[in-house]
């Protein structure tokens, strides 16, 4: 069988260019390279698969041209057709794991490449692409790169291979929220009697079914002008106009809405309705402003209570306790809600 | 969702029926509301009474903007 | 029953109980009731059986039976969160039921009836 | 509480004109053991069958599997309150017929699932792949009702366990085995080092196929309450439910309760194994919360340190689970909880049906939802009209070449919550 055909990616670091000084190195493709880690990579894998070529760029470059940096490397390595993908691993590196795991993401998903990289569980990179793309977990070091390589080169295979993959502790990766079976060496009984002993005695132990955990975020100063904010407003409830142009799915809290209320003074029965499946509809249906006080800001802007309503608000569904998939598009609209001038924020729910 | 516009740095107000659940997503400023199916509104009501309902819980979300929070707070006065 | 009464889309509950069980009847289908069961949370009722009763699966059953309590008022946070979580529950499991024969949907009516008739049991009449 | 558990390895089964135990082999005398059963007149016939380990054997719908096991010395006799008389066991000798079971099946109602294959992919799930399986199929008379029905399957599964268990009587065991476990006070002196612990165990307690019984008495209608742990071993509580087959204790996991066993490995070692304390999972929310505020105050009561909780079923039982867990640690009582996970085909959706910050010590038995293609097999014992006709109604279930897609929720065992099995997921 022939070698699978690997790309590398890896930084200015570790492709010895030099450290922060040349953080600004362009991307750049090496052909029949084999640079750094990937001496490390090419014994581990044998004779099942080699380098073909080696992608270097630097950690400045990469995060402050993002878009071109992506565009020219997925560029570099569809002109290597390899059959896998491997970014780092950028252990602690923050840029670096940002740019493995971008990277990584971005030829899988432009390419249909399958892509691997590693990083220490606690890069910023690793929350963010943990569940995109395999992330390996290493060390918080590059001394942790025989450990790494390790495990990143059969992963590697397998992805290269089309194999199924196994569970985040059988193959090493950082848990992606996929839960996959396997068999332990011991019975459950066993497994839990072991955790138990641990827990009594105050020594670490690791569940093998983390619960949902909330992280919390301090609260934003006050509006100090009230009369001169811009307020927007958000609302989960699912108000969408009427005929749900967006085809907001009533359950999964999938994507978002966003509607202009230029002139609207007041939601009703025939301009708005929700497209939310988590409660009666009829009262809202019937007259939206029950969700979302559109009416009621219209007053107050008339009266200079508030500066003025925000042209536009944003409505997503999803019931009080699934917020998990709401995280990301919620970031997504934040981010224009901030940029469009916003001051302050009414989020109402169901 | 209401963490992420709290991250974005912008200050939120939460209006939910549910406080419980306001507290677990993470909400600081939390007001809450008359009922699921319809949180700033109640249908027994006059469509008149039923708006000077809803003015006065916008009112107190626009209060509780304007207040300074060490933490989460629920605004039920 | 002190002031509860039997949500259920299955006919043989209605048969089974005499008619001093308050029973509402609802033809829909198991999700559908859930739901229903749902819409009276938010307006205040309490759940006084769990939602997912038994093990035959969302999915392997079109039958329902919940008990729920008439109270109109605040939300009941627990009950609240019982019947979303069961609801959400419902898209984890394939649709089997539809494709049953007549006899093996008696049997899921009679299942569903034990369960009841086992959280009934216990309430205090 | 001592109870010496004597092993007698059981290498084959064979149909004989003659009952007996010889030489690690099983001696079965058909006619013998369908009088036994048929002293039930609600049952018309039985059929027996034997399915060996790696046989293209496919076994469904189980119903129960249970461990033939003989009072040899000592009060009291197997399956009490339910064959035997009532009176308390676990201490004494019990002759065990060990690397065997008796396999009830049969349909009982139309949706029943419940699959043991004896060979190829299917039989890594089951750890009754591994028993040589003394297989019973119960028919009816005409018009029995299914509650009915299922009593009658459930107690002639058992009366067949006891004599078959009776035949090792006079038999010297292979392996013998000591448990013992002491009263408060003694243990507190004899351990005055080591953390005490129970073993908290939730029994499926709703309906008909969803019943257990403790001494006879069933589940639902039970206060939590304390057991030694050896008195489960002499088949104190008994399985009168399969449905969710993959999550569902048959007897032969309340005999050999694999936590049981294991706090037993660790007693006096690491850990004084204090009791075993049971409580059910009835549909009725007061009930839940009755029986996990009791459970919680006899942990306080008893001064422990720790308890493994393990679950039974799918859905419901997930909020006693969490109930228990909560209000234990409350206690300041730490815990461990065994359950399984329903994840979805993908393994993406939530796993649980609640949850809570206090779970932050969890075994998991695996996806359930977790697909496998179960090969087709020679012969089956029972029938596959569910599997075939309703599970395999759809195209993309039943193969053309008869092998079928499933989910593990149909497997015997598959993801059992007491930790009696290797899978698990991440």
């Amino acid at each position: 069988m022939a070698k699978l055909r690997v790309v590398h990616y890896i930084n200015q670091f570790f492709a010895q260019i030099g450290g922060e000084e040349k953080a600004d190195y362009p991307a750049e493709l090496r052909v029949g390279e084999v640079v750094g880690p990937g001496m490390a990579l090419m014994q581990k894998f044998g004779d099942e698969a080699e380098i073909v070529a080696t992608v270097v760029c630097g950690d400045s470059y990469f995060n402050e041209n993002l878009d071109k940096a992506t565009a020219d490397i997925l560029e570099m390595v569809a002109s290597q057709k390899p059959d896998v993908f491997v970014a780092g691993p950028a252990f602690n590196a923050g840029r670096y794991g940002v740019a493995c795991g971008t990277i990584a993401a971005a030829v899988q998903e432009k390419l249909g490449i399958p892509a691997v990289t590693g990083m220490y569980v606690e890069n910023p990179g690793a929350d963010m692409f943990k569940t995109k793309v395999y992330i390996v977990s290493t060390k918080n070091s590059a001394a942790g790169m025989r450990d790494a390589v390790a495990k990143l080169a059969p992963l590697a295979l397998k992805l290269g291979k089309g194999e199924p993959i196994g569970a985040s502790v059988e193959e090493g990766y950082i848990p992606n929220g996929v839960r996959v079976n396997f068999f332990e060496k011991e019975r459950g009984s066993a497994r839990a009697v072991k955790m138990l002993i641990k827990k009594l005695a105050g020594k670490p132990f690791e569940t093998e079914f983390p619960m949902p955990v909330f992280d919390r975020v301090a609260p934003n100063p006050a509006v100090k002008d009230m009369a001169h904010a811009k307020i927007a407003l958000v609302t989960s409830g699912g108000i969408v106009p009427k005929g749900n142009p967006d085809h907001i799915e009533s359950s999964s809290a999938s994507h978002y809405g966003e509607y202009d209320i230029t002139g609207v003074m007041d939601l009703t029965a025939d301009t708005f309705e929700t497209a939310h499946g988590g409660y009666d509809p009829v009262y809202a249906n019937a007259d939206a402003d029950r969700v979302l006080p559109v009416d009621v800001l219209r007053d107050m802007e008339k009266e200079g209570k508030i500066g003025s309503l925000h042209h536009l608000y944003y409505a997503t569904v999803g019931n009080g306790t699934a917020v998990a998939s709401a995280k990301k598009f919620a970031a997504e609209f934040a981010q224009k809600l901030k940029a469009d001038g916003v001051d302050a924020v009414i989020l109402t729910s169901t | 969702m209401v963490k992420e516009v709290e991250r974005a740095g912008l200050p939120v107000v939460h209006m939910c029926t549910v406080t419980p659940i306001s507290m677990t997503v993470g909400a600081n400023r939390i007001v809450p509301t008359i009922a699921i199916p319809h949180p700033l509104g109640n249908p027994a009501l006059e469509p008149t009474e039923e708006k000077a309902l809803r003015r006065k819980l916008v009112e107190k979300a626009l209060t509780a903007l304007q207040t300074e929070v060490d933490g989460q707070t629920v605004f039920d006065n | 029953m002190t002031g509860g009464y039997i949500l259920t889309n299955n006919p043989l509950v209605t048969e089974r109980l005499g008619p001093d069980v308050p029973v509402e009847y609802l033809q829909c289908s198991y999700k559908s009731l859930l739901e229903a069961a749902r819409d009276r949370i938010h307006l205040g009722a309490r759940l006084l059986s769990h939602p997912l009763s038994g093990s035959v699966k969302p999915g392997e059953t079109p039958y329902k039976s919940v008990i729920l309590t008439k109270g109109k008022g605040d939300v009941d946070e627990q009950s609240l969160e019982l019947i979303e979580n069961a609801i959400l529950a419902c898209a984890k499991f394939q649709q089997r039921c539809d494709r049953y024969p007549p006899s093996v949907d008696l049997d899921c009516r009679l299942i569903d009836w034990t369960l009841l008739e086992g959280a009934l049991a216990s309430v205090i009449l | 509480m001592k109870l010496e558990i004597g092993n007698i390895f059981i290498k084959d089964i064979q149909f004989a004109a003659e009952a007996k135990v010889a030489d690690g082999v099983l001696y079965v005398d058909k006619a013998a053991l369908e009088k036994v059963v048929l002293e039930d007149e609600t049952i018309k016939s039985v059929s027996f069958d034997i399915a060996k380990p790696g046989e293209s054997v496919r076994i469904t719908p189980v119903k129960d599997v249970i461990e033939p096991r003989v009072k040899v010395e000592g009060p009291g006799g197997i399956f009490p309150g339910i064959i035997a008389k009532v009176d308390t066991v676990g201490s004494g000798k019990t002759h065990v017929l060990k690397g065997m079971a008796v396999v009830t099946a049969g349909k009982i109602v139309g949706f029943q699932e419940g699959v043991i294959d004896m060979s190829g992919p299917g039989a890594k799930y089951t750890p009754f792949s591994e028993t040589l399986n003394l297989v019973m199929v119960c028919e009816p008379v005409e018009g029995l009702k299914q509650h009915d029905y299922e009593k009658a399957v459930r107690l002639a599964g058992f009366r067949v366990a006891v004599a078959l268990g009776e035949l090792g009587r006079d038999v010297t065991p292979d392996e013998t085995k000591v448990y013992e476990t002491c009263g408060m006070k003694e243990g507190i002196e004899k351990y005055p080092n080591l953390p005490r612990v129970a073993y908290v165990q939730m029994l499926q307690s709703q309906g008909l196929l969803h019943d257990t019984y403790v001494y006879g008495v069933d589940a639902k209608k039970t206060l939590s309450t304390i057991l030694w742990p050896t008195e489960t071993m002499d088949g104190a509580i008994v399985s009168g439910n399969c449905v969710s087959a993959c999550d569902k204790n048959p007897t032969y996991v309340h005999e050999n309760n694999p936590v049981v066993e294991d706090l037993f490995a660790q007693h006096g070692k690491t850990l004084n194994f204090v009791c075993q304390i049971i409580t059910n999972e009835n549909v009725y929310l007061a009930d839940k919360q009755r029986s996990s505020d009791w459970t919680a105050k006899m942990c306080r009561l008893l001064d422990l340190d720790g308890v493994i909780v393990s679950q039974e079923g799918f859905g419901n039982p997930d909020t006693d689970l969490i109930m228990n867990c909560k209000k234990i640690e409350a206690q300041g009582v730490k815990t461990v909880i065994i359950t399984d996970e329903y994840a979805g085909r993908d393994g993406k959706s939530q796993s649980l049906a609640d949850a809570d910050p206090a779970a932050d010590a969890v075994v998991t038995g695996g996806n359930a939802n977790e697909v496998i293609v179960l090969p087709k097999m020679d012969k089956v014992i029972g029938t596959l009209d569910y599997v075939n006709k309703i599970a395999g109604a759809s195209a993309e279930t039943l193969q053309p070449d008869g092998s079928l897609v499933v989910e593990l929720q149909v497997i015997t065992g598959a993801t059992n919550e007491t930790g009696f099995i290797k899978l698990s997921a991440r």
